[in-house]
């Protein structure tokens, strides 16, 4: 796809999107779309140094967690609009990740992956321990009304995630096809070779780790608008961080559309078997479709694509 | 001449065991130079030390007349010093020619003369007909050429091949050998770090043999063949008896 | 005097409590730090390994005895669970991080649901006679339902350790995380050698499982906070190192009880991952690991 | 083309029919379907523990609709499963409200999870019955929103008072709060020490600790120079029993005579078996306790039928704490309909506003907020508990009311007393 047709095809989904809420009356579908789209912010940025650099973040929450109280605290102390909370949060994020970046950065895959863990505990810590911040009691955050011209709140914070979601995903595209991402895909086959090819790879790692937490931060900030309560337990929860690898694993890690088809995938299934499934067994037919995914198709939908693709290929070469 | 590399005093500790050093070691331009040594004997902790990937516990390196001591690797990769790796280390997710472009980003090439200069290059280690391939497809000898080839879009004033004809039949041997030969014609200065002997023997103008860490011959080829001390560490009891 | 009491016995309780974290981590430690595999649903294991002593002790077995006993079918689970995963991933090549990381996620969720579903959602515990009596000594109080399954943690990594460095299949396991071609070369299956590691770790998760119930309660999702503690001893011991293990575990014990002790018990979580995030920083391979 | 003033009156009085007809045509259709009720129930997660409170539910469906359900139309459940997440319960609300299209609605569990649904069920203007959430309408202040747990006016800061007019009573002046890093717990803990300053109780130690916190030595170790003569802890079912278990480890210094409050944990079944003597002594808050002064009509005859669900679905067997306040959930919502003859829900909060209900956990009695008007908290004492098993919580006199007053079903033994 080409950059004219990506911009056209984002356009059109920005549109489509406005004009949804206009169409589509029952606001559920707002509600589930907002998390999917969330879903696909988060996703897309974690990719950005998981799947371009090779660096698993595990602690995504971290991050996430960080833009929801970025944004809490702009909503008590200011009730600052949700504009100035989603760039604030997309600040803290890269801050948070240059900083975390330069602390583990310079130590190898799996560490980085347990020092993100750290992170989020060190997060949750502070939270708790902030009486501002409502602890362990959470913050009732009552955003201020949306604009007159939307159909009411959820369809105005759906329509900001989609945005949200337009802007990750076209950072990542832009990212994935310019030199910044040649030198991310060379960091993750190999950094000694990499370094020695002339890629500063300590500078570039800093940089995807800032923008991969930027954008997952950026994921966080409309949530108290969303949920009108945000808590530690949410904010940091497990879930985001495991969904956060599951999504670009199922979906595949080396294109942008990757993480976006597994985040639509595994979110809209999780949303799906939430209401569908009342029992304990929503849990397990998320469980079971993650092992089947990794088994059955371990470089995800897109590796699966390639592969069909090559078969295809080669039966016509024979035939 | 002066010397293009100059090492000085160069030590490498992990933890407890100093692996290198005090090693001395000087390069002319344009000079070929094997090192030889046993596994384990410092060889490749050396390149890593020159080429930046280690930061050297103590001693000084000179590059161009300029102290690259504290230089990142990618830093002196740029200055015009490249390498090859043991095992080598495709950026696999890429086509051979994206492979090349890698190193291209970071040097003031045209964006319209890219392609052209990666082609020249391909052509030149002859990988051209795989340009598209991805480099997970690629054979052992074309690893090791792709390997080659990247070292070469720096346009190096020093390259070192560490090991670039392990595993290669004796016509793969010698075509890497001829690509080395005509890189040099062209001033490149060489280290070769190989096992395979006479190719050694045949390359260099200098022979350096580090055992335990430390050098214990520097000469010509045959004399250092011939050094006893060569001979017991290097090969063996064997060549010894 | 007061100050002297309370930290005697902040160091006694904070070893006791590093000593239970370090025989939850020591799965981990093995599967991890040597076979390099991410086994995040290790904790979930943990639990469901408590829930199999639980079960014993319902018919009056003691909770270390049945743990003991249990050690088998749980590593007959783990040779099991090996195999699968061998045959999804490294027979067909690299299984890479992420990978295992989601396909594990997945197995500590269905573990959890089975778990749920076979138990309820209800706390369960075991009874054993010397739970709420203490330990004495001097200053120090320790209750004897910490100080039990704190004892079994030395015991357990002495005999890994010994296992580890003195036979010929330990020597085996350690090898296979350095260098597989080497040891194929020499003869082993790395493979089995694999698979009995993991089996080992699986079986190592029940001895765990029986330390956490009788230190207190559990439910099907008390792994979950477990998780993060587990992976930040394992990484701070640096990959692999069992004596390690122990330490670092017991240097996260001992600071969150001082932390408690001293400053305010809702700062310990947070401290154990402070010490972690400053290790890393300052020494990459852990505290007790060597550098690669 | 003109119209005239009384065409446009025809025409006009024709498009409202035109428009009415649907109306009509649904309500009439509406009177055969099922009345529903929708909530989520947290199956998984950190709060599984409280999924017992679907058999409540579902004994209240049943048994309503075996009595021919409600305004002669069936009565159905729409649960699903929230797991423990207050991230997902703004899409399920909306889902139940807006897709299932239910009638009414419980909250979940908890005032974490309740705080993501509150301004959804004010914005779409339906009758929710809060769960034993604590606080959750004060900030919201919705006109429709009822509470089913007796925590009475001003909840957050007054529904544990039991335990301090107890201890003014014995003349207590220095008192101890120790409390789990928890929505709860923590409201509790503050409440009670405001409650403490008001009454001029000093209060010596004031801890919040993590809930995962299994080992307490400590904090009763540094309660032990400040003497005090209560101790009030506001704990999760883990610590409760890691603290009950630290009594006998480590022991109470001498001077305590109130230990307990607001430990959660104590009333589940698995604990209480878990922990038998080592209970004695302790005064704690419960909703619901076998004794003589409770016996309101009906609740009997619940906890038997709970019984039996409860073994089946591998659920807490005892049952006192949550589920016959989900029944009660239930009877709130059923007697409004009935008496109001409606499901219209202005109707409905405004009967409920005006009027008690009788329940199974008794009448109630609704304040402006939702909240009952009068505190019925229990402050119930363990007494001569044993270690032979579950059945003698069944009976009177192992937990003994204290406080409120008017339930009182015997004396406070001092601590060190109960439990030799």
């Amino acid at each position: 796809m080409s950059w004219r047709n990506f911009l056209l095809v984002a356009l059109l989904v920005a549109a489509a999107g406005m004009v949804l809420p206009r169409v589509l009356e029952n606001p559920y579908y707002f509600f589930a779309g907002y998390v999917v789209l969330q879903y696909v912010v988060i996703a897309t940025g974690w990719n950005i140094l998981g799947g371009y650099a090779g660096y698993t973040n595990f602690g995504t929450s971290a991050f996430f967690g960080a833009g929801v109280y970025t944004a809490a605290f702009l909503i008590k102390a200011f009730e600052a609009p949700l504009l100035v909370q989603v760039l604030a949060a997309a600040g803290i994020g890269m801050l948070l990740g240059l900083v975390t970046g330069y602390l583990t950065l310079r130590i190898q895959g799996v560490y980085f992956a347990i020092a993100t863990v750290a992170l989020v505990v060190v997060l949750e810590t502070v939270v708790h321990n902030s009486d501002y911040l409502g602890g362990a009691s959470g913050l009732t955050t009552i955003a201020p009304p949306a604009p007159a011209w939307f159909a009411g709140p959820t369809q105005y914070v759906f329509c900001v995630m989609l945005v949200l979601a337009l802007v990750a995903v076209g950072i990542a595209r832009a990212i994935e096809h310019s030199w910044v991402g040649r030198s991310l895909r060379a960091i993750r086959a190999s950094e000694p070779a990499a370094e020695a090819c002339g890629v500063p790879t300590l500078r570039m790692k800093l940089a995807a780790c800032a923008i991969s937490g930027g954008v997952i931060a950026m994921a966080g900030a409309p949530y108290p608008y969303y949920a009108s309560h945000v808590d530690p337990l949410s904010a940091f929860s497990l879930t985001i961080g495991l969904n956060a690898l599951a999504m670009p694993l199922i979906g595949g890690t080396r294109s942008w559309i990757g993480p976006v088809l597994g985040a639509v995938l595994l979110a809209s299934v999780q949303q799906i078997t939430t209401v569908t499934i009342s029992s304990e067994f929503n849990i397990l037919a998320v469980g079971l479709m993650l092992i089947a995914f990794v088994v059955l198709a371990p470089e995800g939908i897109l590796g699966l694509v390639a592969e069909l693709r090559e078969r295809v290929g080669r039966r016509r070469a024979t035939t | 001449m002066s010397a293009i590399v100059e090492i000085r005093g160069v030590e490498k500790r992990f933890g407890a065991i100093r692996a290198l050093g005090p090693v001395n070691l000087s390069l002319q331009p344009g000079e070929r130079l094997g090192l030889i040594g046993p596994n384990g004997s410092g060889k490749t902790t050396l390149i890593n030390c020159l080429s930046g990937l280690f930061a050297a516990n103590a001693g000084t390196i000179v590059f161009e007349g300029r102290d690259i001591t504290q230089e990142p690797a990618h830093v002196r990769a740029r200055m015009g010093i490249a390498r090859s790796f043991q095992i080598p280390r495709p950026f696999t997710g890429m086509s051979v020619i994206e492979n090349l472009l890698v190193p291209m980003d970071y040097l003031p090439i045209e964006a319209g003369a890219r392609e052209g200069r990666a082609m020249e290059i391909l052509s030149s280690v002859g990988l051209a007909g795989r340009r598209d391939a991805p480099a997970e497809a690629l054979s052992q000898l074309e690893l090791r050429k792709l390997e080659l080839a990247r070292a070469l879009v720096i346009e190096p004033k020093v390259l070192v091949a560490d090991e670039a004809m392990a595993g290669l039949s004796e016509g793969e041997i010698n075509d890497v050998l001829a690509l080395l030969m005509r890189l040099n014609e062209r001033g490149v200065a060489i280290i070769m770090i190989e096992h395979i002997m006479h190719a050694v023997m045949r390359f260099s103008q200098r022979v350096v043999c580090l055992e335990t860490g430390r050098i214990i011959a520097e000469g010509l080829p045959q004399a250092v063949a011939q050094d006893k001390h060569v001979q017991k560490v290097y090969f063996g009891e064997r060549a010894g008896r | 005097m007061v100050f002297l009491d309370l930290a005697l016995n902040a160091l006694a309780s904070g070893i006791a409590l590093g000593c239970i974290y370090a025989l939850v981590a020591l799965g981990l430690a093995i599967t991890f730090g040597l076979l390099h595999i991410p086994n995040v649903a290790h904790p979930a294991l943990v639990i469901a390994g408590a829930y199999a002593v639980v079960l014993a002790n319902m018919r009056g077995i003691d909770p270390i005895l049945a743990a003991l006993v249990l050690t088998l079918p749980f590593y007959a689970v783990g040779l099991a669970f090996y195999e699968f995963y061998a045959r999804a991933f490294e027979r067909r090549g690299r299984g890479n991080t992420l990978q295992s990381l989601t396909l594990f996620f997945g197995v500590s969720l269905i573990v959890e649901i089975a778990l749920v579903v076979a138990f309820g959602t209800d706390l369960r515990s075991v009874s054993v006679p010397y739970v709420g009596r203490s330990f004495e000594l001097g200053l120090i109080v320790l209750p004897y339902r910490f100080l039990v399954p704190a004892l079994l943690a030395p015991a357990v990594i002495l005999g890994l350790w010994l296992y580890m460095t003195r036979t010929h299949s330990g020597l085996a396991m350690r090898a296979v995380a350095h260098d597989e071609r080497a040891l194929s070369i020499s003869g082993h299956d790395p493979v089995a050698i694999k698979r009995h590691a993991f089996g080992l770790a699986t079986a190592l998760a029940v001895l765990a499982g029986a330390a956490l119930v009788i230190v207190g309660p559990v439910d099907p999702f008390a792994g979950r906070v477990h998780l993060g503690r587990v992976f930040a001893v394992v990484v701070l011991a640096g990959l692999g190192s069992i004596p390690g293990t122990l330490a670092a575990a017991i240097i996260i014990g001992v600071a969150e009880a001082f932390v408690t002790a001293f400053l305010s018990p809702s700062w310990a979580p947070g401290v154990a991952f402070a010490i972690l995030l400053g290790t890393l920083a300052l020494r990459p391979n852990g505290i007790f690991g060597t550098a690669r | 083309m003109s119209i005239s003033r009384r065409e446009l009156g025809k025409l006009a009085g024709g498009i409202s029919i035109a428009m009415a007809a649907p109306a009509i045509w649904t309500s009439a259709r509406a009177q055969n379907q099922p009345i529903k009720i929708g909530c989520t129930v947290s199956q998984t997660g950190a709060l599984a523990g409280t999924k017992n409170s679907q058999i409540g539910y579902e004994l209240w469906r049943d048994n309503l609709n075996a009595a021919g359900g409600l305004l002669g139309r069936k009565v159905e459940l729409v649960i699903y499963d929230d797991q423990s997440s207050p991230a997902q319960v703004p899409g399920i609300y909306s889902k139940l409200i807006d897709v299932d299209k239910v009638d009414f609605l419980f909250t979940p569990y908890g005032a974490n999870l309740t705080a993501t649904m509150m301004p959804l069920a004010k914005q779409r203007d339906k009758v929710a019955i809060g769960i034993l959430t604590l606080a959750s309408n004060d900030k919201v202040k919705y006109d429709k929103f009822f509470q089913a747990a007796p925590w009475g006016p001003n909840g957050a800061e007054d529904w544990a008072r039991g335990f301090f007019d107890l201890a003014q009573t014995q003349g207590v002046k220095k008192i101890a709060i120790a409390a789990a890093d928890t929505e709860f717990s923590k409201t509790a803990a503050a409440g009670g020490k405001r409650v403490c300053e008001q009454a001029g109780i000093e209060v010596v130690s004031y801890d919040i600790y993590p809930p995962t916190l299994n080992d307490f030595s400590a904090i009763l170790r540094n309660l032990r120079a400040k003497a005090p003569e209560a101790i009030f802890l506001c704990s999760y079912p883990p610590d409760s029993t890691a603290m009950v278990r630290g009594l006998t480890e480590i022991g109470l210094p001498a001077s305590v005579r109130l230990f307990g409050g607001g430990m959660v944990g104590p009333q589940y079944a698995s604990l209480m078996q878990t922990l038998g003597k080592n209970l004695n002594g302790i005064i704690n808050f419960h909703l619901y306790v076998p004794e003589p002064t409770l016996k309101f009509p009906g609740i009997e005859g619940f906890l038997a039928e709970y019984e039996k669900a409860a073994k089946a679905a591998n659920v807490d067997p005892l049952g006192f704490y949550i589920p016959p306040f989900c029944y009660a959930a239930g009877q709130i919502i059923s007697e409004a309909v009935k008496a109001t003859g409606s499901i219209d829900q202005k109707k409905v909060a405004d009967w409920l506003h005006a009027n008690p209900v009788e329940t199974i956990v008794g009448k109630i009695r609704f304040n402006e907020l939702g909240d009952w008007t009068e505190r019925r908290v229990l402050m119930a004492q363990f007494q001569g508990v044993d270690d032979s098993g579950l059945d003698q919580f069944r009976k009177a006199g192992k937990q003994v009311i204290l406080d409120p007053p008017a339930f009182k079903s015997g004396e406070l033994v001092p601590f060190a007393k109960a439990r030799s």
